[in-house]
């Protein structure tokens, strides 16, 4: 089965046609995407400013790590939830889209950039925990955060501009 | 002169502006203004959530109502002055369908509201090092998330109307 | 006259009340009205069957006033919120009601009453046991003008 | 005899007529239903909250709960006899109301939650009496207990409007 098969499939299923045709479905998943989108990029920008060594200077960064991290693992399940639904809408125009692919990629690298964070800079966290000085590595993974959800909200808009009228 | 016909000048005159004509008259200024919003919008309402959740005890209770409010005050304030300059520019390229938008309208008054809660009564008690009762933190917080939802609900409403 | 000219040349500009432009609007906020009633109403239930003696008899009644009077101020709060907006829906048909102006009347009697009279009452005596005396007749006097506020308030709508 | 059959007959009987008809019975019921919510869900209301410490913290948990059982119980009394009262008023059209039913459903619930409630945790309750915050299945008793009040209401409210 290609993909293009697994879309046309994804498209003419049931739920696929009600997202699609439903007058409140979409606009609702749609404000719960964005709405959740503000709790992650606001928490995720205060997080990245610690690691840079701009907020939170007083606070150990490890404390913060711990406080916000639940709040960015529960927000983004409900961003991935939402946003599948609202794929499944529309499965076989958004994959056509050079943004969603773009979006996707970028999804995917911030995964990696919180991984690599997560194996490397922060199993030495000790060392520079109080200070608000933060290593090199620490800077890297804060900025190639921000810049990755920046484009990942970049692309998704453009998405909506992108699709070809129906 | 009516305050309606002050904002009806007012609208012609963001419409005929240098800057209303650039952003109406080039295929990305708008989308990419549009970015600038909807990335001030999540510093805003995630720095707003987060206050509101220490306020009501939900969440962050290892710090300071006063030591979270002074850490995010810059952040609102920048990310609100970032909003209020892009929504302005993204209003000016169509200001005249804005005048006749009835949800764009609601949305200014939810957000003069929002604006006038935030920087006074929120800021009051949310700066204080006094704690306040619980009733009072939960009343203020849920006004003040209210609020904000309905600017946000009212601006989602303004493609629909 | 200035402040009429100015409040003309304003009404233009805003949008409708969402509570005269949605139907949903009012049961809404009714719905939170009553919610505040039952917190506002509660309470002081609460602190005049103990000044009546009715419960919590072990507790004295400046600590007890003490822990319920956020749950009362929270309650003003909300009414002072949700009931005028409510009245903003449509002053001039309300205006003219007569249950609503004999809840605004008991409302302030009430709200007079429970700051002056039931606030000397609850300020002493610190122990649980001594006779409550006036305080009796008293916390009937208030219970008597919150029911009297309830019920113009439930005559409003016609029920 | 099925309940819609059963409802048919009560609606018939001269006493439901009365109530329905009549122009006293049915606000009088009404009010007092209302005026007792009004007068007594502070008590519900204060005395969850006691459970989860937001309350009254310095008094012991069993004096809140024990002082205030009495009136509850009258109130609650008071409730389903109005509250039946008004349903035999008008039995057809409750017997279709979903809300109607959603909300004595959710008064199951409460019973359920202060039964277990009191044949639980409140056993030990010398144990946790003086503390600021009650154990968590106490807190837990309290959250819900609280929570399904708020959805009674809400679903007696929306009663009229289905």
């Amino acid at each position: 089965m290609s993909i293009a098969h697994f879309l046309q499939w994804l498209h003419d299923t049931q739920f696929s046609i009600y997202m699609r045709e439903s007058l409140y479905a979409e606009p609702i998943v749609e404000t719960m995407h964005v709405l959740t989108l503000t709790l992650f990029i606001g928490f995720s920008v205060m997080l990245d400013m610690r690691l840079l060594g701009v907020a939170w200077r007083q606070k150990s960064a490890s404390a913060v790590l711990k406080q916000l991290n639940p709040w960015l693992g529960v927000g983004f399940v409900i961003l991935s939830i939402t946003g599948i639904l609202l794929f499944i809408g529309d499965p076989v125009r958004f994959y056509a889209t050079f943004f969603f692919k773009a979006k996707m990629i970028m999804v995917v690298l911030a995964g990696l950039n919180v991984l690599v964070f997560n194996k490397t800079v922060r199993t030495r966290v000790a060392e520079w925990d109080l200070s608000p000085q933060t290593p090199r590595g620490a800077k890297i993974a804060a900025i190639a955060g921000l810049v990755l959800w920046a484009l990942i909200v970049a692309f998704g808009r453009a998405i909506a501009y992108a699709l070809p009228p129906p | 002169m009516s305050i309606p016909s002050l904002l009806m000048s007012f609208c012609q005159w963001a419409d005929s502006s240098w800057f209303g004509h650039g952003v109406r008259d080039s295929i990305w200024l708008f989308p990419l203004i549009e970015i600038f919003h909807l990335l001030g919008l999540g510093i805003l309402g995630g720095t707003i959530l987060m206050l509101n959740l220490r306020l009501m005890g939900v969440a962050f209770r290892g710090d300071q109502l006063p030591a979270i409010a002074k850490e995010v005050r810059w952040w609102m304030i920048g990310s609100t002055i970032l909003m209020l300059v892009s929504g302005f520019l993204l209003f000016s390229s169509e200001a005249m369908k804005m005048y006749g938008n009835e949800a764009f309208r609601y949305k200014m008054v939810f957000l003069a509201f929002a604006l006038l809660f935030t920087f006074t009564i929120h800021r009051w008690v949310t700066a204080s090092d006094r704690t306040m009762a619980w009733p009072w933190r939960w009343l203020v917080a849920l006004l003040s998330l209210g609020i904000w939802a309905c600017v946000g609900l009212a601006g989602r409403a303004i493609g629909y109307v | 006259m200035i402040v009429l000219t100015l409040l003309q040349a304003v009404s233009g500009a805003i949008p409708k009340n969402p509570i005269a432009r949605w139907e949903w609007v009012f049961p809404v906020v009714e719905t939170l009205h009553i919610f505040g009633f039952t917190m506002l109403v509660g309470a002081v239930t609460i602190l005049d069957l103990r000044l009546l003696g009715a419960t919590l008899r072990r507790i004295p009644i400046p600590q007890l006033a003490k822990d319920l009077s956020p749950w009362i101020w929270a309650g003003i709060v909300v009414q002072f919120i949700t009931g005028p907006y409510l009245f903003s829906g449509d002053p001039h048909e309300y205006i003219q009601i007569a249950a609503f102006r004999n809840k605004m009347l008991f409302l302030l009697l009430a709200l007079i009453y429970h700051f002056t009279v039931i606030r000397k009452a609850v300020a002493a005596p610190a122990d649980a046991s001594a006779p409550l005396g006036w305080r009796r007749p008293a916390a009937f006097v208030s219970l008597g003008l919150w029911f009297c506020v309830l019920l113009s308030g439930m005559w409003i709508g016609n029920l | 005899m099925s309940p819609a059959n059963f409802c048919d007959w009560l609606s018939k009987t001269s006493f439901s007529i009365w109530l329905r008809e009549a122009p006293y019975p049915f606000p009088v019921l009404l009010i007092i239903h209302l005026l007792t919510i009004a007068f007594f869900g502070g008590m519900v209301l204060l005395g969850d909250l006691r459970l989860l410490g937001r309350a009254m913290q310095d008094i012991p948990v069993s004096q809140v709960l024990g002082q205030f059982r009495p009136w509850k119980w009258t109130a609650f009394g008071i409730l389903v006899v109005t509250g039946v009262l008004l349903s035999i008023s008008d039995p057809v059209e409750y017997c279709g109301n979903i809300m109607f039913w959603i909300s004595l459903l959710l008064l199951l619930l409460v019973g359920v939650n202060a039964l277990a409630f009191r044949l639980g945790v409140y056993r030990s309750i010398a144990e946790w009496d003086q503390a600021e915050i009650a154990p968590p299945r106490a807190r837990m008793a309290g959250r819900i207990s609280l929570g399904l009040w708020i959805l009674v209401v809400l679903a007696g409210r929306a009663t009229a409007f289905f």
